[in-house]
């Protein structure tokens, strides 16, 4: 045996010798190193030809055209912008370029589903096909119309504009309720303003293109969203010629990137705005430095004035001139200096093309009407709303109006409970954005009943402020059918999902741009097949129209989606109005009602092309002729506020700095919780995508751990470290938190931001932070008895678990 | 301890054969089992005979695109346009048309020269330089059935993937650049 | 001798980016992550091991609010054109990162990198990432991936590569329509998305290009100037307290 | 058999004991490798490290471990170079064996740990394939592994002098010609071990855009290079001597004369005081002149964890300190001094690599970056330890079953 293992050594050497001599010890070196490249199952793109479809981006209200690009004509793999689009010029926001993760997202929603078990219970959502999903929906419709309750059922979709809302619109309407709701924002104020003070419903524009001085009150500009595109456009106008040309002040109570990025940030007390621009009305009345032809000629109730019934009121200026409006006055409520208040006053009143603005963006609204009023005075009398000023109203865009709804023959409009519409007559003169007021309603259940909701492209129980409201509401309703594209927080909670295609797989267009003095149209087509058995809602719409009883089909006659878009289009045709944009350098921007554009395309046909080939319409806006109010004038003083002599206190047909009270103890929640939005999450419908979670700093989120901003001082006082875990509670609810010590912060305020906390959806979205919304407190409007988002008490304790 | 030394004395030309032997059977495993067991045979899922397709140009078929990237093997609507009933009683004709033309359904090919994702190929440089695709690849003009397809069971990568040494000795030679990015994306 | 080989090449690739412009979107970075199939993880918030090409910075004036001013800084690699080699390039064992004499691109090949993070540990921008993990999409975000640029394996460095695949791609064009592909000219991802038009990209050798003028700038600057690592990115701000944020100045 | 193996006619501790320790070891050496395992299957997201701190502890214990090992086969220069011109150092050839082994258990141990580091170690071998002659990595990559196979060859004759072994002719033969020409490779290996220390004090000096860092230098080589030369040679015997001190603690006996300790103190005591001299002249102009021509003062490198105290520590207590105790005859003379300033010596060179790797690196350079803090974790500490622990089995082996001291036997004449 001793000679064998003798053998075997021998053997074993001369092996290693010639193993070492041969290809394969150094095959296999490169070969495992080669293997590596693949380390570990790292995935391969499919290879083929690379194209580019046009579309447009509809993840917020801006409008931007959009370039995707394909693999073989069939694989998505990213978005750019449009570089033939003048808006955008081929730039881009965060959300637009994340837009392939929602088409690709993992909490998609695959196919029709119904709850089989208890609401809200995931688990329980079972797959159903499309002919199932829509015979149970269409027939329990057609049930509820048949049986008079058709009022009883509601609708609650987002709030940008689109040929979606009006086909909603026109579903409730021949459907024979009136209960459809957008969701709520910063907008609807703006019309009410509009609607108030020149007596027609389209919401202000500003001509932020021609400005030179802006005064913006707490609009965010930058915080992306919203207005973006308008903003972008905008801003590479002011810096055409490398250093920029306007000045941007910023009245808000946080330093937002905003105030950071503009010229002049005027810091105050969170929610006194309005009481500094009542501040600078009333230099600039003292001073005598305003338009004073335009207020003389086209302004009513600057003077006093009395009411038909002979009632002497008092006008906007005896109102600003008197005790509360005193620089010194506002200067307590606001926080600055006086001098610091003259001294903006006298400047803005003194430059050339100044403009003030406010609610821009993709913003809750933290104004009630009054305070709308306020802003818009400025405006009055800075003579921003004499033809082609900086402030005009958002110019309709000329689509083919719907056809005319057709009522049941002999249908008795009385039968069956009340409508909201009937429910809250009186209440408040302009009842259409009392969406707030709609779900007290539904909560209390005493003054009407929801059979059925329907929610398309809105998420309430995630993205409202105070969403419980909508949670309690929900209880209340039997029945919940969802349109969402996602399992987000609302269809989670839906006993029927029938969700639509993202965007790209569809048909969409966007109608105007909100805050902008152009018109704007702009239309996507499918870049390609929809991933999953998903269909497009306005198809469903148009099915379920058909299957609910002949008026109703025959106010919604086309046969696709598809065609009824083209149906709209040929309205702007026929209208010879407006140009299609296909070169970067038209001055959209600029464009004011002085200037016609002429038509560029000859048929309704070429028309359709064009849009479909990525260009978008455009048009001046047309000259504000005249105001449809009672006095033919821009009214400071909104006498349709209260029936004549309705109203005992004179200042409430007037522009006024009204505080709310606001809920609470000062004693027991020293501080104040204002949420803001910032530019790297996202606040509605849609979650925040993956690639932009990359975007927010650490000092917003660690973890799981949402961070609340804290002044030095206030933590100081509050003997709270940076990164410290504290709880934040406000009367609505609390959360746990940690502390960011930020200079960025107004001493005494907590400030909160808004889309993190969700708890649908997937691991990418879910479990980070907590959810400003739910503790926000919403109040009602007296005008319009819209939802303002105030800020509101809070308190924050130091939690055991110490520093981290 | 004697003993054993003797043994180890009686053994030394036996030693020399062990070790011999040792060292030939490792050759052989080396040079010949080895790279035989490293590379498996994978047949294409249909032959296509280039030299029956001679009448045709092969840019017709292999071509570059408009914005200068090569549109690689045809894809089934090109065979189609000829192949939309059959050319001939074949069974590979028959599979291609019951299989892939009726089906709509692409064939997928077996690359012999496809490279590595992390490597970036234009044809259109070395075309424009003139250089004939037997250069790189190997002459089809008469090839009536495709050669069986080589992978390496380790990488995965087919036998016939250019080396990168080969790439940078023609690089070098013609004096291209042979910046790493030049071919690596 | 390196400058000798430095000096070669009518092209050098630069950005310059304006910071008054900027409003710290981040469409920069997320166009960037699209174009470059950079992975991603449910949790982004350590910021150290968040892998990002495009990061953006902010900046302070270190004032006190209402005072408080701050500002943001796209970074992307600098693509130093320090004389013979860039920090990271002069460091790496095995030629992974190198720098492209004609065109003064820093070059990043993954299957080459070792992982051995000398080149991180070199870079004083902080402009490199490590794949500390295995990168994985979530079902079904691989058909997001773009084929012009392969995905990283685990274990390797990777950063901003200035795009260079889009110069290959007009490049190859160039070939196709026997025109001169060294005079092809391109842009980034980054620059393409730009909302505000705040980054500008081209060949800095060439006086009609934009980025050349702007480079030239009053108000331009590059970052640790002193460290002559000479960036090849370019800043612009009319403000004293971003551009004294530049580089260290010994008070 | 364990009988057998043990040198003649010397007493070693009964193989339970050494059963008992070998244990305790391998439990040690067993953690590390599982948590090395880990690290290669998990990737390195396991680790502290991150992508401001790409080096962290396997680097720091490396380049320490290293400094340690190469220096202490510095004595073996001196012993088998030098001795020639200058016979007092023949005293050394009596510690030699142990230098060699010392040696040879740092080189090898740090190498296992090398390959945990890097992020793909199936392509560590690109090191040699496709070098970058510039990267101060690369001279690492070679010398580390060019001198790791010195040392095999220098370890080997040690092992075959084991009695065991020696009975079989050829091997005795082979040990003895080896034992030759060893004089060749301790100045082959002396000449790497000087070249690659230099590389590894070259890996952070030539960063040229980490001003903590950066050194100049002669031609391509910054003062690091060469201090960190110093600094090995200036430490590597004094470790060699206290494992040396610690072996006879433990055994109780005594293996070498009082006077190798004190040659190596001497020794020690002058080359340290070179170095530190060095040293402070570099940090003087590092501070003073360097960084402040980048724009830094040298407050702006000290912060939090990573504060003076390092200086203080590594240059004074470590370093100043140390000196004047080994220069100070009396102060050889005393046991605790000697060993004391041994010790120090050692901690102020590895608190050096330490510094060197780590808050060097932990500096923000950006005026609007910040500074960051790196905490290992268990898969960092456990195979180091492991390491550490493989470093004390080999000696622990070599001194049980291998001659290594030559006057142990006529030391311990009872």
């Amino acid at each position: 045996m001793n000679f064998g293992r003798r053998a075997f050594i021998q053997a074993a050497g001369g092996a290693i010798g010639g193993i070492l001599v041969s290809p394969l010890p150094w095959q296999l070196a490169a070969d495992s190193a080669k293997w590596s490249q693949n380390w570990s199952w790292r995935p391969s793109p499919e290879r083929g030809e690379i194209t580019r479809a046009a579309g447009v981006c509809t993840m917020c209200e801006g409008g931007c055209a959009v370039q995707v690009r394909l693999v073989n004509g069939n694989r998505a793999i990213s978005i750019e912008g449009n570089p033939a689009n003048p808006l955008s010029e081929g730039g881009i926001c965060p959300l637009g370029a994340s837009g392939l993760q929602f088409l690709y997202a993992p909490y998609r929603i695959a196919q029709p589903m119904k709850q089989t078990g208890r609401r809200g219970d995931i688990s329980g959502l079972k797959p159903i096909s499309w002919e199932e999903a829509l015979g149970e929906l269409g027939k329990k419709l057609g049930r509820m119309r048949a049986e008079g309750k058709s009022r009883e059922l509601a609708g609650i979709i987002s709030n940008s504009a689109s040929s979606m809302s009006d086909l909603w619109l026109q579903f409730f309407t021949s459907y024979g309720s009136s209960n459809l709701f957008r969701m709520p924002s910063a907008a609807d104020g703006l019309r009410l303003a509009a609607q108030l003070t020149t007596g027609k419903a389209s919401p202000f524009a500003f001509g932020l293109g021609n400005a030179e001085y802006i005064l913006s009150f707490g609009s965010n500009l930058f915080e992306g969203r919203g207005v973006a595109s308008l903003v972008f456009a905008a801003l590479r106008q002011w810096t055409r010629e490398g250093k920029r040309s306007v000045k941007l002040v910023q009245v808000e109570s946080r330093c937002s990137m905003t105030a950071a990025r503009a010229d002049r940030f005027v810091a105050v007390e969170p929610g006194t705005e309005a009481a500094l621009a009542m501040g600078i009305a009333h230099v600039m009345v003292r001073r005598g430095c305003y338009d004073v032809d335009f207020v003389k000629d086209k302004v009513f109730g600057f003077e006093d004035w009395s009411d038909n019934t002979g009632k002497k009121r008092r006008g906007f200026k005896n109102l600003v001139s008197s005790a509360p409006y005193t620089p010194e006055e506002v200067a307590k409520v606001t926080g600055l200096e006086a001098a610091k208040i003259e001294e903006l006053a006298e400047e803005f009143a003194s430059r050339q093309k100044a403009l003030a603005i406010w609610a821009i963006g993709q913003a809750d609204n933290v104004n009630g009407a009054y305070h709308h009023l306020a802003f818009a005075a400025l405006n009055a009398l800075k003579g921003n709303l004499k033809p082609n000023g900086l402030v005009s109203l958002a110019p309709a865009v000329p689509l083919a109006g719907l056809p005319p709804v057709q009522k049941d023959p002999g249908a008795d409009e009385s039968a069956g409970p009340p409508g909201l519409d009937v429910v809250r007559s009186g209440s408040a003169p302009y009842r259409r954005y009392g969406f707030y007021e709609f779900l007290d309603d539904v909560r209390e259940g005493s003054k009407c009943s929801v059979e059925m909701l329907l929610v398309h492209e809105a998420n309430p129980l995630y993205s409202i402020p105070e969403n419980k409201l909508f949670e309690q509401a929900l209880e209340k309703v039997p029945t919940l059918v969802s349109f969402s594209s996602y399992m987000d927080e609302t269809a989670a909670k839906a006993d029927l999902i029938l969700p639509d295609h993202t965007a790209f797989e569809r048909y969409v267009d966007v109608v105007g741009i909100p805050c902008a003095p152009f018109s704007y149209y702009a239309l996507g087509a499918p870049v390609m097949k929809p991933l999953l058995d998903t269909r497009h809602t306005g198809e469903v719409l148009l099915r379920l129209a058909g299957s609910i009883g002949a008026p109703v089909r025959a106010s919604m006659p086309w046969k696709s989606y598809e065609e009824y878009l083209r149906f709209r289009v040929q309205g702007i045709a026929q209208s010879r109005k407006g140009a299609i944009a296909d070169k970067p350098d038209v001055p959209i921007i600029k464009l004011s009602s002085a200037q016609s554009v002429q038509p560029n395309y000859s048929s309704g046909e070429e028309l359709w092309k064009k849009l479909k080939s990525g260009c978008c319409w455009y048009d001046a806006p047309s000259p504000v002729a005249g105001f449809e109010t009672a006095s033919g004038k821009f009214e400071l003083a909104c006498r349709s506020i209260g029936a004549e002599g309705a109203l005992g206190d004179d200042k409430l047909y007037l522009p006024h700095f009204a505080p709310a009270e606001l809920s609470g103890s000062e004693s027991e929640y020293p501080l104040l919780l204002v949420a803001y939005k910032p530019s790297y999450t996202t606040v509605g419908y849609l979650p925040t995508p993956s690639f932009m979670n990359k975007l927010i700093p650490d000092k917003v989120l660690q973890g799981g751990d949402i961070l609340i901003e804290l002044h030095p001082q206030t933590a100081a006082e509050l003997k709270f470290a940076h990164g410290q875990r504290v709880f934040l509670k406000t009367t609505q609810g609390g959360a746990a938190v940690r502390v960011n010590i930020s200079e960025a912060a107004r001493p005494g305020v907590v400030y909160m931001p808004q889309g993190l906390g969700h708890w649908a959806y997937d691991l990418y979205v879910r479990g980070k932070g907590a959810n400003a919304n739910s503790l926000m407190e919403v109040h009602l409007d007296p005008v319009g008895l819209m939802g303002t988002l105030l800020p509101c008490r809070a308190q924050l304790r130091s939690e055991e678990r110490g520093n981290l | 301890m004697r003993q054993k030394k003797s043994k180890a004395l009686a053994s030394k030309p036996l030693g020399a054969v062990f070790s011999l032997s040792g060292f030939i059977v490792a050759l052989v495993v080396g040079w010949i089992v080895f790279p035989n067991l490293l590379y498996s045979k994978k047949a294409q899922p249909l032959n296509f005979s280039h030299a029956a397709h001679r009448s045709e140009e092969c840019e017709s078929c292999h071509s570059l695109r408009a914005d200068g990237t090569y549109s690689g093997i045809p894809g089934i609507s090109r065979c189609r346009e000829c192949h939309e009933s059959a050319q001939g009683n074949s069974r590979e004709e028959a599979s291609l048309i019951s299989d892939y033309v009726e089906k709509n359904r692409e064939v997928v090919w077996k690359v012999y020269g496809r490279q590595p994702d992390n490597v970036y190929f234009s044809h259109a440089p070395h075309k424009g330089r003139g250089l004939e695709c037997t250069r790189c690849h190997r002459d089809v003009s008469k090839e009536e059935k495709l050669p069986a397809y080589r992978q390496n069971l380790i990488t995965g990568y087919s036998l016939s993937t250019m080396k990168m040494v080969e790439c940078e000795k023609c690089h070098a030679s013609k004096g291209a650049s042979n910046n790493c990015e030049i071919c690596h994306k | 001798m390196s400058e000798g080989r430095h000096a070669q090449g009518g092209v050098r690739f630069g950005m310059v980016i304006d910071l008054d412009k900027c409003t710290g979107c981040g469409a920069c970075s997320v166009a960037c992550q699209a174009e470059n199939n950079i992975s991603f993880r449910p949790d982004e918030s350590n910021k150290l091991r968040s892998i990002t090409w495009m990061s953006i910075f902010e900046l302070n004036n270190g004032g006190h609010y209402p005072d408080y001013k701050y500002a943001f800084l796209p970074r992307p690699c600098m693509h130093c054109d320090s004389p013979g080699h860039a920090p990271c390039t002069f460091v790496c064992p095995v030629n992974a990162t190198t720098r492209d004499e004609n065109n003064g691109i820093v070059t990043m090949v993954y299957p080459r990198c070792i992982g051995c993070r000398y080149c991180i540990v070199a870079c004083p921008y902080h402009a490199r990432s490590f794949n500390w993990w295995d990168p994985k999409w979530p079902e079904p975000m691989e058909s997001m991936l773009s084929p012009e640029v392969s995905t990283r394996m685990r274990g390797v460095v990777e950063k901003c590569t200035f795009c260079h695949h889009r110069l290959l791609a007009v490049r190859s064009k160039a070939y196709k329509d026997g025109t001169d592909p060294d005079k092809a000219t391109y842009t980034t991802a980054c620059a393409d998305a730009c909302p505000a038009k705040a980054i500008v990209f081209g060949n800095l050798l060439d006086p009609q290009s934009e980025a050349a003028r702007l480079s030239k700038d009053p108000n331009a600057f590059q970052i640790l100037k002193k460290l002559n690592t000479k960036p090849k990115v370019y800043y612009i701000s009319a403000h004293d307290w971003i551009r004294k944020l530049s580089d260290n100045a010994v008070a | 058999m364990d009988r057998a193996l043990i040198p003649a006619g010397l007493k070693r501790c009964s193989l339970p004991v050494f059963g008992l320790w070998m244990l305790l070891l391998f439990g040690v050496i067993g953690w590390g490798v599982f948590a090395g395992a880990v690290v290669l299957l998990k990737a390195m997201n396991v680790t502290g490290l991150n992508d401001y701190f790409g080096f962290g502890a396997y680097i720091t214990v490396d380049l320490a471990i290293i400094a340690l090992g190469a220096g202490a086969f510095f004595s073996g220069f001196l012993y088998y170079g030098l001795s020639r011109f200058f016979p007092s150092l023949k005293e050394l050839g009596k510690i030699i064996n142990l230098a060699v082994v010392v040696g040879f258990v740092c080189y090898t141990g740090a190498l296992a740990i090398l390959v945990l580091e890097i992020g793909q170690p199936l392509r560590a071998w690109f090191g040699y394939w496709h070098a970058n002659v510039h990267s101060m990595l690369t001279e690492v990559i070679f010398c580390i592994s060019c001198y790791a196979i010195v040392l095999i060859v220098e370890y080997v004759p040690v092992v075959l002098e084991n009695r065991k072994l020696c009975e079989v002719k050829p091997i005795k033969v082979f040990g003895r010609s080896l034992h030759d020409v060893m004089a060749i490779f301790a100045l082959t290996g002396t000449f790497l071990s000087f070249f690659h220390q230099g590389s590894l004090g070259g890996i952070a000096g030539v960063l040229f855009g980490r001003p903590y860092a950066y050194r100049a230098g002669l031609f391509i080589w910054p003062w690091t290079f060469f201090l960190f030369i110093l600094s090995a040679i200036a430490s590597g015997p004094a470790f060699t001597a206290l494992i040396c001190g610690v072996l006879e603690k433990v055994s109780g006996k005594k293996l070498v004369d009082r006077s190798v300790y004190d040659l190596i103190g001497k020794i020690e005591g002058v080359l340290l005081s070179v170095y530190i001299v060095l040293k402070i002249a570099d940090t003087a102009y590092w501070g003073l002149v360097q960084s402040p021509g980048l724009g830094l003062k040298m407050g702006d490198f000290y912060w939090g964890p990573y504060g003076i105290w390092l200086l203080i520590a590594e240059i004074g207590v470590c370093g100043v300190l140390p000196a004047m105790i080994l220069l100070w005859p009396a102060g050889r003379k005393s046991n605790f001094l000697l060993f004391g300033a041994f010790f120090l010596d050692i901690a102020g060179v590895s608190l050096n690599r330490f510094v060197m790797s780590i808050p060097a690196f932990a500096a923000p350079v950006m005026p609007f970056d910040k500074w960051q803090v790196y905490i290992p974790t268990v898969y960092e500490t456990a195979p180091t330890l492991a390491m550490l622990a493989y470093c004390a089995l080999i000696i622990s082996l070599s001194y049980r079953y291998l001659p290594l001291f030559p006057r142990e036997k006529e030391l311990n004449r009872a």
